[in-house]
């Protein structure tokens, strides 16, 4: 591979890792707090669809923005009434979730736009744009590194910049706030929370609220920056990579980025080289595809250390018997 | 009336099957007829569809996509007063009389939009963008090449598929991946014959600043002024045809080429600036040899093998 | 000091479902005093004090903090009331560090960073003045039971509670850890707090309180000056009729060993090592009552020997080698020796709280060839056996269709001890058999175990309490950290020492026993806290 | 004492709940612009009043009895199996590999054969997750999820390069022989004056299905084995102190688990299209979840709810068929069933928990 393709690679790799991580990051606040959500996937779907939806007929991809932001925290709201408010089991309401945002999504796109579930494709300012960082042209000459800013780090989207961002944010928040404290102890021991005076159940709100929200974000990247509209069903099990990229990452920030990346860079080589070719032995086009998955179950065996997770996660928070 | 059948793609694909609409509504227009079309749910549903609409008295039944052939073979001797009509698929006449199956001779047209995107090509590299690999799109994508290399024996030619599952037909995101991997390397004309993946295809061509072309229907709208063409398979027109015959409909095989203007490329308002005078006589000119049999696409599905590009 | 009660209930009444928990209860205390509440387990005491901490939401009643009238909806209304509470099971998050869990809810700001700084130096301050030593940083999962306990005090005197409550603080602790809690509860009281302490030992409540309120079903039956009261008084109080609290029973005649354990070693899941190297020796016909602070070791040995937890070493049981590990290491292998188990918790593991009492009577010997027909189990005929065993044991209602959650603790612990004892086993293990229990039950349930041993059964018995230890055992071991710290007769020993030996501590150079202890548990936490990491 | 009284728990929250879904379903129709009655008519019509209707009917219902029962198991064991959908895709490579290499003399051998094979197949699938998570506490919802991705690449790779017939365009098999072909319903019960179920795919398949639903309530309720599952689903510490191994039972119900819906693949695959195909799952792995949630994880409630689900999944088609409500109008009203039936069902129950303990108080 050479020098070009491999910023190529990489540069899908950011591409396709930014929703996954935003994805991973809105899990992380969830099972932080103890809500387990297997309902990312639905989320981002609904956030998918409404971005799309709302900027091709605003023609603003900032209102798409905000209307995806809204679908995602929605569902979020009915993952909370089940799992908080209703005691419900978590995993049910996520697949749940799923189902709704697959089913509702295309309903509605048919319904308002009558192509087949499909948003009609956004133009302009129904679009984010690429952003060329200040320098990207003049830079472009240096050798190595020059290349590297100008196509690998310059020219994305807001929203991967926004993702990127989000990964400090979301360790300070989680590790030098207040709020990140009790988020952290609500997911641990939700009694000693309750105990200490601090509401449970609006703490886990709070985090099921910015895990709409990161969603909604991821989402709105699906259908507004990567592509130019919605299409049915197409977060294509984006959900459920994040989650695994979340226990990858042992519900850590930091680790949530290179787990997100290494998944991104895993569909980036997947994209591009269909069957590949080592030394005589051709790896057909489907282990490339199923390798994300494969990779998750060798972590989950334990290969890479035991992960373990909030130890309230799953479990409703039940006073009384 | 007719009743008429889309593969699982759906509708409005803005390719294939939505050719298929298109015909269908200009028949209704024109005829002031009705019809009933259903997208299809599931797999068991391909025969439910057939049965339903045969027993509803719907004749003829057109339905879209090869995988609807072994249905209609299975189903077609129960309802012999029904005309089923498969497009893309083949079902044997002789076994089922009341059937027709209408093919396209997709290399045909592939071939000159092939030549058109290596006359439009300044880096002297274009791209094929596949959705299932299959034989079918193998077909499009030599008859590409074919075109391409008779306008520049160089020329550099990348093909990518984008699955091997009927998944392949919707995945824009994969498409655009593989677009701009082709850009990457070199590519500045990219054919995308790979239904609703093809609209990734062309938004990154058109994000990117580099031209495309559509497939099946006219998608030249789609991006006025950035798709070349499109190599149209007027799906529409057999179906627009099949619907006007009704029930009276002649069965058998039927192949629709550039002869029979089955396949052809689009030109209108959107593209017109994008095509040169040069490139349109030279495209005419190929065109009437092939019809005339002087210039011979090699059809990849008649051998499994192509001259003009590895696999 | 003024006549205006600290605290005043006033017709307190809370149910749970059917379970009427509290009655109609109201008591005063008086500001700088300690107020005892004693009461059988399921008493309610622990529903009135969350109630009071406002953890849980009474049904009908009123709260009085200093003779204003507080509603109490939640337990920031508490804290801001000044009540701090220390439950019986703690409330603390694991794997946050000391300072962290004492600063939870009590931030000063949106950011961490002073309000940990400001902890520090209030949290060294406060370990200063009440001698309640803890290192801040430290992990809670590395820290002793009885140090968790100091770091849920400080919680409350670090928001600054005039008023604490201690939900049975004594149970997790030596006797020597207790007197020391005692010290620290006498040092607040002279500082004007008052304090709620609930527990069912008498001889605390003696000890300590300046009065005293009795709950039994429910119901609060009596208040009481403690000078002007006797433990016979409060016992008779608590239970409404006279209780003997001693066992009858005959000198043992130990015969020849049957259960003889030899370096036994366990490492638990996380990796820190549980047991480390136990011997004994249970001979045919006599108790061993094995003594210790809970989480000492005790559990894992019963789990051990019941057969679900690895180990290595030797155990023989008649002379035999028991397999401690692999697949011959199971329940089912262990009761076809001839062990039998009864558990230290029967709700967890002694019973399946769904199933029915008579699904309940073959747990864990359902395989047994005697109760199938077939590929099928032959539930008729284990029905049958369960309604006869269910009315041999007395267990109210003798109903074997009901499903085991709906019968009391006592009645479910029959139901256990019907099933272990039934089956003629030559080793009993039993963990902590009253928890949980009334004094009618608990009686009935010695009187099995002595019953057994009179049998020529050779009878494990794990206890935290040391009075049933005391009046069941033949010989007494001690177990601290994993380890026997020595073994002693209970004629020629007294709760003082046994209660040094809980702690770890065998020799007392400096003749404090609190500072033996202390460096005896800090030891022992720094050697988790770093098999843990 | 119990709450409320066994009964409405098992028969009056579900009912209320599916009624929930029903409402808010209609809204949804309403929402599109279409008349809810007119399409629940619809669909009564197409599903229930025709044999035919009810061949189709009973074809989705075997599939979802299959997949509850399924999900059934694991949830007795205190699991939840989410891979039933690639259980049954490698299920179904078993009974596509036995139809295709294996001469059968008649089908009543080749459907013993393919029965074995689809659920050690399916079984087989479950064996890497159920081990995963006896052995490592790898959590089998993830793990099943991902296996699910792995059984459509794996299905993917031996359909396009080993099975695909030449020159097919398909990823499917090549059709299986004659002898394999199972008996419709339609050749069972249709005469020449009476043609009941013509064409419908219903077959042998279904009372295979009935009678994996006796089996399981005798293995559940009347064997060690499902007392020792059970016991295992209530209190994993219980069952390590009965001598109950954990590793043993995970794995032993997940092989159940994965070998019952693996043989959902009988009916797709033998049954209905005599091939196997890319897609012959459709998701039926999903909708056993909500079917075991509905049935409460019992046969005789999973029965009820599989067929419940069959007339969703066929009324749909109708509905497609004859009006221009798209397909997913199906997938939300599965949402709002799984949401309410296995979610949100304390949003019923607690407010019947109170109106009953009101009335047993003014009773005494
Ligand atoms: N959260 C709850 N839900 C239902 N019932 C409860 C709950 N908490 C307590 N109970 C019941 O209320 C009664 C009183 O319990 P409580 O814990 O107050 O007793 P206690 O006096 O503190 O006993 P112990 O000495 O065992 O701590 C018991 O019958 C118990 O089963
Ligand atoms: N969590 C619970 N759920 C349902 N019923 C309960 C619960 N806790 C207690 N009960 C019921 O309440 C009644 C009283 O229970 P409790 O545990 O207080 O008994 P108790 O009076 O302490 O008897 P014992 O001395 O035998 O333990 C029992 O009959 C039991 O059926
Ligand atoms: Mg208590
Ligand atoms: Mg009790």
């Amino acid at each position: 591979m050479d020098f070009a393709t491999l910023l190529q690679v990489l540069d899908s790799t950011v591409r396709l890792a930014t929703p996954l991580l935003l994805a991973c990051l809105a899990g992380l606040f969830s099972e932080r707090s103890g809500v387990i959500d297997i309902g990312l996937e639905g989320k981002m779907l609904a956030a998918a669809f409404a971005s799309a939806a709302i900027a091709a007929v605003t023609g603003s991809v900032w209102l798409g923005l905000l209307a995806g932001i809204v679908a995602a925290t929605f569902m979020s709201g009915i993952h909370g009434l089940a799992s908080i408010t209703f005691r419900g089991n978590q995993l049910i309401s996520g697949v749940a979730i799923n189902f709704l945002a697959s089913g509702l999504t295309v309903l509605i796109a048919q319904d308002w736009f009558g192509q087949g579930g499909r948003t009609p494709s956004l133009i302009g300012g129904g679009r984010f744009e690429p952003i060329t960082l200040p320098f990207a042209e003049a830079l472009s000459g240096v050798p190595v590194l020059g290349p590297i800013y100008a196509e690998l780090i310059s020219g994305h989207s807001a929203l991967v910049y926004v993702a990127f961002l989000m990964v400090p944010l979301t360790w300070f928040v989680l590790f030098r706030t207040r709020f990140g404290l009790r988020l952290r102890a609500v997911g641990e021991a939700p009694e000693a929370v309750d105990t200490a005076g601090v509401s449970v159940v609006g703490l886990r709100y709070a985090a099921i609220v910015i895990c709409g929200v990161l969603c909604g974000l991821a989402g709105a990247y699906l259908a507004t920056g990567l592509q130019a509209g919605f299409v049915r069903e197409m977060t294509a099990g984006r959900g459920y990579i994040a989650l695994a990229a979340l226990i990858f990452a042992k519900w850590r920030p930091w680790y949530a980025l290179f787990a997100c990346l290494l998944f991104g860079l895993l569909q980036a080589v997947a994209l591009r080289f269909q069957n590949i070719d080592l030394g005589g032995i051709t790896i057909p086009v489907q282990v490339m595809d199923a390798l994300p998955y494969i990779l998750t179950v060798v972590i989950l065996a334990g290969f890479v250390g035991k992960a373990i997770p909030p130890r309230a996660g799953g479990e409703p928070y039940v006073k009384e018997r | 009336d007719p009743a008429l059948i889309y593969d699982l793609g759906g509708k409005f694909d803005k390719s294939f099957n939505e050719a298929a609409f298109n015909g269908a509504e200009a028949w209704a227009e024109e005829t002031g007829g009705s019809y009933r079309d259903i997208e299809l749910q599931s797999e068991a549903q391909r025969e439910q569809a057939l049965r339903r609409f045969a027993e509803a008295g719907f004749n003829p039944v057109v339905t879209t996509g090869f995988s609807m052939s072994a249905p209609i073979a299975s189903v077609a001797a129960d309802y012999p007063d029904t005309k089923f009509v498969t497009i893309d698929g083949f079902v044997n006449p002789e076994e089922h009389p009341n059937v027709l199956s209408i093919l396209f001779s997709e290399h045909e047209g592939s071939y000159l939009v092939g030549m058109m995107a290596a006359m439009a090509s300044e880096s002297n590299t274009v791209g094929f963008v596949g959705g299932m690999d299959i034989p079918l799109i193998r077909k499009f994508a030599c008859g590409y090449a074919q075109g391409a290399k008779s306008v520049s024996d160089d020329i550099e030619v990348i093909s990518n598929m984008t699955g091997t599952t009927p998944a392949a037909w919707n995945d824009p995101v994969k498409g655009s991946e593989l677009a701009k991997a082709q850009i990457s390397q070199g590519a500045d004309v990219i054919f995308a014959a790979a239904g609703g993946t093809g609209l990734g295809v062309l938004q990154t061509a058109a994000d990117e600043g580099i031209l495309s072309i559509g497939v099946d229907s006219n998608q030249n709208y789609v991006h006025p002024g950035q798709v070349l063409t499109s190599m149209l398979k007027r799906v529409d027109v057999a179906v627009q045809d099949a619907m006007t015959q009704g029930a009276d409909l002649e069965t058998g095989v039927m192949v629709l080429g550039l002869a029979e203007n089955g396949v052809g490329y689009a030109l209108d308002e959107n593209n017109q600036d994008l095509v040169s005078e040069e490139m349109k006589v030279a495209v005419e000119e190929a065109k009437a040899q092939i019809v005339s049999g002087e210039i011979e696409v090699h059809d990849y599905s008649s051998d499994d093998s192509c001259p003009a590009l590895n696999f | 000091m003024t006549d205006t009660p600290a605290i005043e209930l006033k017709g307190i009444s809370k149910a749970f479902g059917p379970v009427q928990a509290n009655k109609d209860i109201s008591i005063r205390v008086m500001p700088g005093t300690i107020h005892g509440i004693i009461g059988e387990n399921g008493a309610g005491k622990s529903t009135l004090m969350s109630i009071l901490y406002g953890f849980y939401k009474a049904d009908a009643g009123e709260v009085w903090i200093n003779g204003k009238k507080t509603e109490i909806p939640d337990s920031q209304a508490a804290i801001s009331a000044g009540i701090g509470m220390v439950f019986q099971h703690f409330k603390l998050v694991q794997n946050f560090t000391v300072l962290e869990n004492v600063i939870l809810g009590a931030e000063d700001g949106p950011m961490l960073r002073p309000s940990l700084a400001r902890a520090r130096g209030v949290l060294k301050q406060l370990s200063e003045e009440y001698e309640l030593s803890v290192d801040p940083e430290q992990l809670i999962e590395n820290l002793s039971v009885g140090h968790q306990q100091r770091v849920e005090i400080l919680k409350a005197l670090y928001r600054e509670a005039d008023i604490l409550i201690l939900d049975e603080p004594t149970g997790v602790l030596t006797p020597a850890e207790a007197d020391h809690l005692f010290r620290i509860l006498d040092n607040l009281r002279s500082e004007g707090k008052t304090i709620i302490l609930i527990t069912h030992k008498l001889r605390e409540i003696m000890e300590i309180t300046d009065t005293v309120s009795v709950m039994r079903r429910g119901e609060m039956t009596a208040t009481v000056k403690t000078a002007e009261t006797s433990p016979e008084q409060l016992a008779e109080l608590m239970v409404g009729r006279k209780v003997l609290l001693r066992v009858d029973k005959v000198p043992a005649q130990p015969g020849a060993p049957v259960l003889q354990v030899e370096n036994l070693r366990h490492t638990d899941s996380h990796g820190v090592e549980r047991l480390k190297g136990i011997s004994l020796e249970v001979r045919a016909g006599e108790i061993l009552g094995v003594a210790g602070v809970a989480g000492n070791g005790q559990s894992e040995l019963l789990e051990v020997l019941g057969g679900y937890a690895d180990a290595t070493g030797t155990v023989r049981v008649n002379g035999s080698e028991l397999p401690l590990a692999g697949g011959q290491a199971d329940g089912q292998s262990r009761r076809a020796r001839g062990i039998a188990h009864v558990p230290e918790d029967r709700q967890t593991e002694g019973l399946i709280m769904p199933y029915t009492a008579w699904e309940n009577t073959v747990f864990g010997y359902h395989r047994d060839p005697r109760y199938q027909s077939g590929p099928l189990m032959n539930n008729a005929m284990i029905r049958a056996e369960a309604q006869d065993k269910m009315t041999r044991y007395d267990v109210r209602p003798p109903n074997p269709d009901l499903a085991a959650k709906n019968f009391s603790g006592g009645n479910q612990q029959k139901i256990v001890l019907a099933r272990e004892i039934e089956r003629d086993p030559d080793i009993l293990l039993v963990g902590q058999p009253t928890r949980g229990v009334d004094i009618g039950a608990i009686e009935f349930i010695h009187q099995e175990i002595v019953r057994l041993r009179d049998q020529g059964k050779a009878i494990l018995l794990v206890s935290v309490e040391l009075d049933e230890i005391f009046s069941l055992s033949d010989r007494i071991a001690v177990m601290f950290d994993g380890q026997i710290m020595g073994e002693r007769l209970p004629d020629e020993t007294d709760q003082t020492e046994l209660g040094l030996l809980m702690a770890g501590v065998t020799e007392m150079p400096g003749g404090d026993p609190i500072q033996a202890i202390d460096a005896s548990l800090e030891d022992k936490e720094a050697r988790e806290a770093e098999q843990h990491d | 004492m119990d709450k409320m009284p066994a009964w409405a728990d098992a028969v009056l929250v579900p009912l209320i709940s599916i009624l929930l879904a029903a409402v808010l379903s209609a809204l949804v129709i309403l929402a599109i612009g279409e008349n809810p009655i007119d399409a629940l008519e619809l669909m009564v019509q197409g599903a229930l009043m025709r044999s035919a209707g009810w061949g189709y009917t009973l074809y989705y219902t075997t599939n979802f009895i299959f997949t509850g029962l399924c999900v059934a198991i694991a949830f007795h064991a205190k699991m939840f199996n989410i891979g039933g959908e690639g259980q049954a895709m490698i299920g179904g490579l078993g009974v596509a590999l036995v139809c295709l290499f294996i001469p059968f003399p008649h089908w009543t051998v080749a459907l013993l054969v393919a029965t074995v094979a689809a659920a050690a197949f399916g079984a087989l699938w479950a064996l890497i997750p159920a081990y995963l998570q006896a052995k490592r506490g790898s959590h089998i919802v993830i793990t099943t999820i991902m296996f699910n991705f792995i059984a459509a690449a794996v299905l993917n790779y031996v359909l396009v390069n080993l099975l695909r017939p030449a020159g097919a365009m398909d990823p499917a098999t090549a059709p299986f022989p004659e002898a394999t072909h199972l008996p419709t319903f339609q050749d069972l019960f249709a005469t020449a004056d009476n043609p009941l179920f013509r064409g419908s795919p219903a077959n042998v398949t279904f009372f295979l299905a009935i009678l994996a639903c006796i089996a399981f309530w005798f293995l559940m309720w009347r064997t060690k084995l499902g007392y020792e599952i059970r016991a295992f689903g209530h209190s994993e510490s219980a069952a390590k102190y009965a001598g109950i191994s954990p590793v043993r039972i995970t794995v032993v119900a997940m092989l159940i688990s994965g070998g019952l819906a693996g043989m959902m693949a009988l009916n797709t695959t033998m049954g209905e299209a005599e091939r196997l195909v890319m897609n012959a799952t459709e998701g039926a792995g999903f909708i056993g979840i909500a079917v075991a949630l509905m049935g409460r994880s019992h046969p005789v409630g999973i029965f009820l709810a599989a067929l419940l689900f069959g007339f969703l999944y066929q009324g749909g088609a109708e509905l497609a068929l004859w009006t221009n409500i798209p397909r997913e109008l199906i997938t939300v009203i599965q949402a709002l069933v799984i949401l309410f039936t296995g979610a949100l069902d304390n949003m019923v129950r607690m407010p019947l928990e109170r109106i009953f303990m009101a009335t047993r108080r003014r009773n005494g």
